[in-house]
C-alpha cells in the first residue's frame, strides 16, 4: 500500500512518487491506475474539438479552419497535412485578410480537451495586455487536425505579422490536457521551428493562465521589438518576475 | 546504381541512399518520408544488395554529400584507417557474419570502433535480426567515467528523471528523494526544465548540486537545457557537471536545434576545463528528428540515427541515450517499430564505441502500451545496455509520454543479476538502503534519508 | 454479478466468466467468441473487479459447471486446501504483490502450487504486466528427470523436432544429426508423424530409439502421434519412452481432440509401469483450440489454456510446452499478442507447479515475422523457460509455421548464459561439440558425429 | 558458408539443415533467404484463387461458391464466416441437388496456390479409382474464402452422403502450396473435426499425387464400409503398401 509518509511530498508534485511496492515491484492499485490513466490519455488523443462557447465570448470574430488531414489516423501518421489548409479555408479567410499585427490560432492538436479547458481562460488573460499593448488582432481562427506548423499558413493569407498558435500538447498520463503556446514572427514558406518560440505545459497544474499570459504578452513584446523570433529570442520574462532567492543572486 | 537478382526478380536502386532506405524494416517515419520499399520482397531484395555491398563502398559514398554537410565531413575526416583494417574485406553481410562470430570479442569490438562509419553499422543493422542485435551488442562495452563508473559488466544504471511541468524545485526534489530511495540515479540526475529561462536552469542546477553534495551522492548531476543556456551559466558559475544536448545526424537537423559542431567543440572545450579527464557530455537521439525538420536529404531516419552517434562520439560523452519512441506514431508506429529501433540504436551506438543508454518509452498517440516497453526494457537489459531512464511511476509528467520507473530498473537489475554503478551501489549501502541480498529495499516509506532531505526541501 | 466504480464510471459483469474475459488483454480469440471488452476503460474497471476478488471466490464459482466437465470437477476435486493456506486471505490483486513480494522464493511457490487452481493463476496474469509475468515465473522452478533433468537453474533445454511431410525416416534423421551438432535434442528428440498411420509412427519410434541408443545420448525420445495410437503401439512393444499428447482446457474440447481424462489415466497408468519413477508424459497446448471446437463455453481462451495445465498436472509430465501462436491470426492476431500469450501461459504453468516450455511461433497468416519470435524467445528464457523447440532453421516443412531453430537455443544459451541440461552438457563434450568456454561448436560439418550416422542412415 | 558435407543430406529432406552458422548465429545468406520465402509465404496466403482449367478438364460439372468471408482479412479473423455459405450459394447448388455419393469441393482455404497447383493432379489420379468404386459423384464445387467445414453446407446442400475437401493448408517457407484433404461421412449440423479423417502435406516434396489418391481412396471406401468417418477410422492403407522393413516385422 501507499506509505502515508509521502502525502506531504505530494503536494509538490503530480509525479507518480511514493507508490506502492511489493518487492522491485509495483503494487496492483498503482499499476490499474497508471492503466486507466493510459485508457483515458488514449481516449483523449481522439477526442474531437467540440464547440467552445467561451471562445466566441472573447469579444473575437472567430473563423473555423481544417487542415488537410482528413480524419485523426491521418492526422497521427501525416504531420505534413496537418500543416497546409483544406480546400475550403482559404475562401473562410479571405474576407477577413488584412494588415493585422497578430494572428491567434486555436488549434486542436494532439489534445482537443487542452483546448476546449485552457484556451479561452489564457486568452481571457492575455487579450487585455495585447490591447493595452497596441496589438491589432485578427479573427481568432479555430482549427481542427492541426499541427503547430498551421498557424503560418493562417497568418499568411490573413496578411498577420505574427502568429501565435495556442495548441493541445500531446497528452500525458496525469495531464490529457496540457496546452502549448508557440509564437513566430513574420512566418513564411521556409519557416521552420527554429524560428519560432515555445510556452509549454499550461494548464493549472502546470504553467498557470496569468503565468502563461504573463510570458507570452512578455516574449510577443520583445519579438516584435526585435522583429524575429525562435533561437535567438530567450525566455527572462523570469528576470521580471518573482523569483526564487536563489536564482535572485544571479 | 546498385542491383540484385532475388527469386527471378531483378531489382534496381538508383543510390546508396534508396537502397539502404528500401533494406530497412519497415516504419512509419520512412513510409512518411516516401522512402520505404513498397513490398516485403523488395526488401529483402534491397538487403540482398546491400548484404553484397564491400563496407569500402560506405567509405566512397556519402548518402549526404561531403560538401553540403559538416557531419558527413566529420565521419569522413575522422575515419581510423588503421582500427578499420581487420574488417576493410568484408561485405555488410560479411561483417554481420564477424560481428557473430567468436572473433568478435570485447577488446576486438572496442579496437575497431573508430574503423567504423555510421552508415556501415547502420547498414549492417538492417540485415540483423533483433537476436543478432542483441548478441553483437552484448559483446561491445563500453565504460565512461565521473563520479562514478558506468557500463561495466553486470551493471546497469539509471538516469534519475524529475521533471515538473513548472520546473518547481520543490516537486523535483521530491522525485529526487523517491528515486533516490529506489535505487535510481547512478547514470546521472537530470532534469528536462519546461521552460527556455536561464534564471530557472541555474535554480534547478543549483539545487541538484545541493542534494547531491549535502549526501555525498556518486554522482553526477544535469539540467538538460539547451547547451548556448548551460555555456552561458558555466560562464556565470553555475554547479555544472554535464554538458548536455540532443542532436542528430546532420548539419540541417542540428541547426534545426540551434546547433553547430563547432558550438559543440566549444562546449566540450570548456567543459573538460572544468573537469579534465573525465567523461562530461550527455546526449541525447531518437529516430525521426531529421525527418521531423525536413532535414533529411532523402536518407532513412535509422542510418540518420546512427549518424548522430557519429557526432557524438567525438566528444567522449558520459552518456548517449535514444529516447526511442518519443515523438510519436508518424516515425515509429507502434511497439514493434519502437523495439525494432530501440535494439538498433543500441547496437549502432555500442558498435560506434558510444556508452549508449535508452530512454525505453511510447507515447499515447502510438499503438503501444506498457507491455511493449516491459519487452524492450528487458531486451535491452539482456543486451547490456549502459542505463535507462527512472521516471516516477514511468509517467513523466511535463513532456507528456511514458518511459521506464524506478521499478522498472530494479525489477530488470534483478531478473538479469544487474547492479548499479559500483561506487553508487557502496553510497546505497551505507544508506541502509539495500537488504542483505543486495537489492535495493528502502525500508519503508522515505523516513530515513528524508530528514536529511528536509533541510533541502525548505531551502528549495 | 460484479461491479467496480472506475473513474466515476459503474461497470457491472454478469458473471465471474465475464469479468475473466473483460478484464483479459485484447486478443483475436476472445473477440471472435464475443468475449472481449468493447474499450481499454471497460478492460480496465474489468481488472479492477476482478483484482478485488477474493482467491476464494475460485473456489466456489466455476466458470465452466461442475456438472458438465470432467476438468472442472478434476480442479475442484484435487484442489489442496493446505497448501492454499498461506495465501487464502488475499484478493486476486494482493496475490498479484505477494507474488512479486520476497515472500514468493522458489520454495514457497512450490509448496504453494498444489494450492493453486488455473482460474487464480490466470485471473493474476491479467493484472500483471508482461514484466511482473517474467519476474514471478523466473521465480518458480520445475524440475523433471528421465535420462536427463530438465529445469535446473541456469539449464535451457530443447526438443529436437525434425518433422518431415512425408514421415521419410532419412530426412527426419538428416534433421536430428543437424539438431545434434548443434546441441538440440535434451528435453526430447520429438516427431511430429504426417500421416495417422501406427505403422509410420512404430517406424519412427525405432528410429529415434536406435539414434539414441547407438550414439548413447542421454535424452528421450517422443513421436507425438495420438495417444490412442501410441498406446496401441506400446503394446505390440514399440519402443516408447514418453506418451504425447494434445490437451485442452475443457472436457468438450477434448473430446475434439478424442481423448478423455480416463483415456489419460490409462496412458499415464501404462507409461508408469514401463518407466517407474520417471516423468514420462508430454502435452502440448495452446490458446484458442478449445474456441477452434466451440467448446469454450463463453470462457476467454486464455482461462481454458490455464485449465488445460490443470489436465496435465495430475500425469507428473516431463514436459509441457504451449504451442503459442501455431494456429493462427483468428486466437493470436500479431506478435504483440502472441507474445504476451506466450508469457502468461509460462507463468501460469510455472505457478502450477508445471515444467513449461514453449514453442515460439508464428503462421504466415499471422501478423508476425522472425523479430517477434526472436524478442518472446529472449523474454521467455530470461524468465526461466525449460524448454524451447529446436526446429532446422525454424521452418517446420510439415506443420507450416516457423518456430524456433537451433541456432537459436544457442543464442540464447550465450546471450543469457543459460546451460544444456547437465547429463546432455556431458555427452556433448564427449562427442567433442563444445569449445573451451563450453559453447557449442559442432568443428565443422557433420563429419564427426555422422560416421556413426551413416549406418543408421543406410537402416532407415 | 554452407558447408559442402551436407549435400547428399539435403536429397532427403528439405528442411533447412547444414545451414551456414557463425559463433552461435545463421549466416547471412541462410537469414535473408528465411526472409525472402516468408515474404512469399506470406504473399502466398493473400493469393487469390484464379480460373483452374485442369479443373474443368476433369469431366464432372463444374459449380462456384464463396463463404460468408467477404474479403481476406476478414476470412483470416472470422473462421466461423469462412464455415457458412453466402447468399448465392444455395440458387447455385440447388439445381444439382440429387442422390449423391461423394461431393468433391475444392476449396482456396489459405493457400490458393496449393489448389491451383495440386487439386486437379490429385483428382485426376483419384476419380478413375472412385468411378471404378461405384461412387455417384455430384458435380464438383469450387469454393472460395473456404474453410474445411464449408464443406459440410455444399454436401448437405447438394443432397451428399460425403464430402472430400481438398483445400489449401497454410504456406509454410518451404511449400506455400500444400493441400490437404479432409473426409467426412454424412456431414451435419453438428459435425466437428472429431467426425473427420485427414490426409494431408499433399505434394510433390510431401506425399505424392498417387500415394495421396491411394490414401483417400482407401479411406473413402472403409467410410462407406464402416458408415461413418473420424477418430475411430484409423489410417490403415500403409498395411497394403510397400513399407520399410522395420515396418513390415509389425
Ligand atoms: C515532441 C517534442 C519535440 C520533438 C518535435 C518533433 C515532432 N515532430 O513532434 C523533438 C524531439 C524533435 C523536439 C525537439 C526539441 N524540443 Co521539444 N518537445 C516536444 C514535446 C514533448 C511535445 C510537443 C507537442 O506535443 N506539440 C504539439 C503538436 C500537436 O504539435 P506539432 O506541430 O506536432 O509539434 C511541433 C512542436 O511541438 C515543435 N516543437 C517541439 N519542441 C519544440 C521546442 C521549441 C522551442 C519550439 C519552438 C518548437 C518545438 O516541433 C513539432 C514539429 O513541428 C514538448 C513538451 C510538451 N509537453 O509539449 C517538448 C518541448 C516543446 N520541446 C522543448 C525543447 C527545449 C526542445 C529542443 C530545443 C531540445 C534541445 N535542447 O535541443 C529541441 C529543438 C526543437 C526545435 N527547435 O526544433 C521544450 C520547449 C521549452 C520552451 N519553453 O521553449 C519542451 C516544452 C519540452 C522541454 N521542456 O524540454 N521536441
Ligand atoms: C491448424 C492445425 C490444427 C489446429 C486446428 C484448429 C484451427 N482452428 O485451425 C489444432 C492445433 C487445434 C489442431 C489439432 C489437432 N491436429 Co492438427 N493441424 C493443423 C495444421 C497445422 C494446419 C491445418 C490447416 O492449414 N488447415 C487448412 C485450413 C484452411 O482449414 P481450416 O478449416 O481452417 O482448418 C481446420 C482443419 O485444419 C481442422 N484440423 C486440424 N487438425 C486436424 C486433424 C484432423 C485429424 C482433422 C480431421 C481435422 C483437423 O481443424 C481446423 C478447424 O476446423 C495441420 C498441418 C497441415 N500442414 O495442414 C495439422 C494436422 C492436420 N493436424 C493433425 C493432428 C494429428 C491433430 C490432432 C489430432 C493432434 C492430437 N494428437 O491431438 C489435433 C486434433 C484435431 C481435431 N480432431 O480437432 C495432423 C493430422 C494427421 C492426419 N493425417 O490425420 C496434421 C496433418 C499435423 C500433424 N501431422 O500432426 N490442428
Amino acid at each position: 500500500m501507499t506509505d502515508p509518509a509521502w502525502t506531504p511530498l505530494r503536494a509538490f508534485t503530480a509525479a507518480r512518487i511514493g507508490l506502492g511496492r511489493s518487492g522491485a515491484s509495483l503494487g496492483t492499485a498503482p499499476l490499474l491506475e497508471f492503466r486507466l490513466a493510459h485508457a483515458r490519455a488514449r481516449d483523449a488523443v481522439h477526442h474531437d474539438l467540440g464547440a467552445v462557447p467561451a471562445l466566441e465570448a472573447l469579444g473575437l470574430p472567430v473563423v473555423t479552419v481544417r487542415s488537410r488531414a482528413a480524419d485523426r489516423r491521418t492526422f497521427l501518421l501525416r504531420p505534413d497535412l496537418g500543416r497546409a489548409l483544406d480546400d475550403d479555408a482559404g475562401p473562410a479567410l479571405a474576407p477577413h485578410a488584412g494588415a493585422h499585427g497578430l494572428a491567434v490560432v486555436v488549434a486542436d492538436g494532439l489534445s482537443a480537451l487542452a483546448v476546449e479547458r485552457h484556451a479561452a481562460p489564457v486568452l481571457a488573460a492575455l487579450l487585455p495586455a495585447l490591447r493595452a499593448g497596441g496589438w491589432a488582432l485578427a479573427p481568432l481562427v479555430v482549427a481542427r487536425q492541426a499541427r503547430v506548423a498551421l498557424g503560418d499558413a493562417v497568418a499568411r493569407t490573413l496578411g498577420a505579422a505574427a502568429a501565435l498558435v495556442l495548441i493541445g500538447e500531446r497528452p500525458g498520463l496525469s495531464a490529457p490536457d496540457s496546452l502549448g503556446a508557440y509564437l513566430t514572427w513574420a512566418p513564411a514558406a521556409g519557416t521552420t521551428d527554429a524560428d519560432r518560440n515555445c510556452v509549454s505545459n499550461i494548464r493549472p497544474d502546470g504553467l498557470g493562465y496569468q503565468e502563461a499570459a504573463w510570458k507570452l504578452a512578455f516574449l510577443l513584446d520583445r519579438m516584435r521589438a526585435m522583429g524575429g523570433s525562435g533561437v535567438q529570442l530567450k525566455d527572462e520574462s523570469d528576470r521580471a518576475a518573482a523569483l526564487p532567492d536563489s536564482v535572485r543572486q544571479l | 546504381m546498385f542491383r540484385a537478382t532475388v527469386g527471378g526478380e531483378r531489382h534496381c536502386f538508383p543510390s546508396l541512399a534508396v537502397l539502404m532506405a528500401e533494406a530497412t524494416p519497415l516504419r512509419s517515419g520512412d513510409q512518411l518520408a516516401g522512402l520505404a520499399a513498397d513490398s516485403q520482397a523488395r526488401r529483402v531484395a534491397a538487403q540482398w544488395a546491400l548484404a553484397d555491398l564491400p563496407l569500402t563502398e560506405f567509405l566512397t559514398t556519402a548518402v549526404v554529400p561531403y560538401e553540403a554537410d559538416e557531419v558527413t565531413r566529420l565521419i569522413q575526416d575522422t575515419h581510423d584507417a588503421a582500427a578499420f583494417a581487420p574488417v576493410r574485406h568484408l561485405t555488410v553481410g560479411g561483417f554481420r557474419e564477424w560481428l557473430l562470430s567468436d572473433a568478435a570479442t570485447t577488446e576486438a569490438l572496442a579496437a575497431l570502433a573508430p574503423g567504423l562509419i555510421p552508415e556501415m553499422v547502420a547498414a549492417t543493422s538492417k540485415l540483423c535480426r533483433l537476436q543478432d542485435l542483441m548478441v553483437a551488442a552484448s559483446r561491445a562495452q563500453v565504460v565512461t567515467r565521473f563520479r562514478g563508473t558506468i557500463g561495466l559488466p553486470g551493471r546497469l544504471s539509471t538516469r534519475l528523471q524529475p521533471n515538473h511541468p513548472a520546473d518547481d524545485p520543490r516537486g523535483i526534489a521530491a522525485s529526487v528523494l523517491d528515486g533516490l530511495l529506489l535505487g535510481s540515479g547512478d547514470a546521472c540526475i537530470g532534469v528536462n526544465p519546461a521552460t527556455d529561462s536561464p534564471e530557472r536552469t541555474h535554480a534547478l542546477l543549483s539545487l541538484l548540486d545541493e542534494v547531491r553534495q549535502t549526501l555525498a551522492i556518486p554522482t553526477q548531476t544535469c539540467v538538460l537545457a539547451h547547451v548556448t543556456t548551460t555555456m552561458e551559466l558555466m560562464r556565470r558559475g553555475s554547479p555544472v557537471d554535464l554538458v548536455f544536448q540532443s542532436i542528430a545526424g546532420t548539419e540541417a537537423a542540428n541547426a534545426g536545434f540551434g546547433i553547430t559542431l563547432s558550438l559543440l567543440d566549444e562546449a566540450h572545450a570548456a567543459i573538460t576545463e572544468r573537469h579534465p579527464g573525465l567523461h562530461a557530455m550527455y546526449f541525447e537521439t531518437g529516430q525521426g528528428s531529421a525527418l521531423s525538420s525536413g532535414a533529411h536529404h532523402g536518407v532513412d531516419q535509422q542510418t540518420l540515427e546512427a549518424r548522430a552517434y557519429a557526432v557524438a562520439r567525438c566528444y567522449r560523452p558520459l552518456l548517449v541515450n535514444t529516447v526511442v519512441g518519443f515523438i510519436g506514431p508518424e516515425y515509429l508506429f507502434d511497439g514493434k517499430q519502437i523495439t525494432r529501433a530501440g535494439l538498433e540504436d543500441h547496437f549502432c551506438g555500442k558498435l560506434l564505441g558510444l556508452p549508449m543508454g535508452a530512454d525505453v518509452c511510447y507515447t499515447n498517440h502510438a499503438e503501444a502500451d506498457q507491455d511493449d516497453a516491459d519487452a524492450l526494457l528487458a531486451l535491452l537489459a539482456a543486451a547490456g545496455i549502459n542505463f535507462v531512464m527512472g521516471v516516477p511511476g514511468a509517467d513523466d509528467i511535463m513532456l507528456g509520454y511514458q518511459s521506464t520507473s524506478f521499478h522498472d530498473a530494479l525489477a530488470m537489475r534483478e531478473l538479469l543479476g544487474r547492479r548499479p554503478a559500483p561506487e553508487f551501489e557502496a553510497w546505497l549501502g551505507e544508506q541502509g538502503l539495500l537488504d542483505q541480498a543486495g537489492r535495493v529495499r528502502p525500508p519503508g516509506g522515505p523516513a530515513r534519508l528524508s530528514q536529511r532531505f528536509q533541510s533541502l526541501l525548505a531551502a528549495a
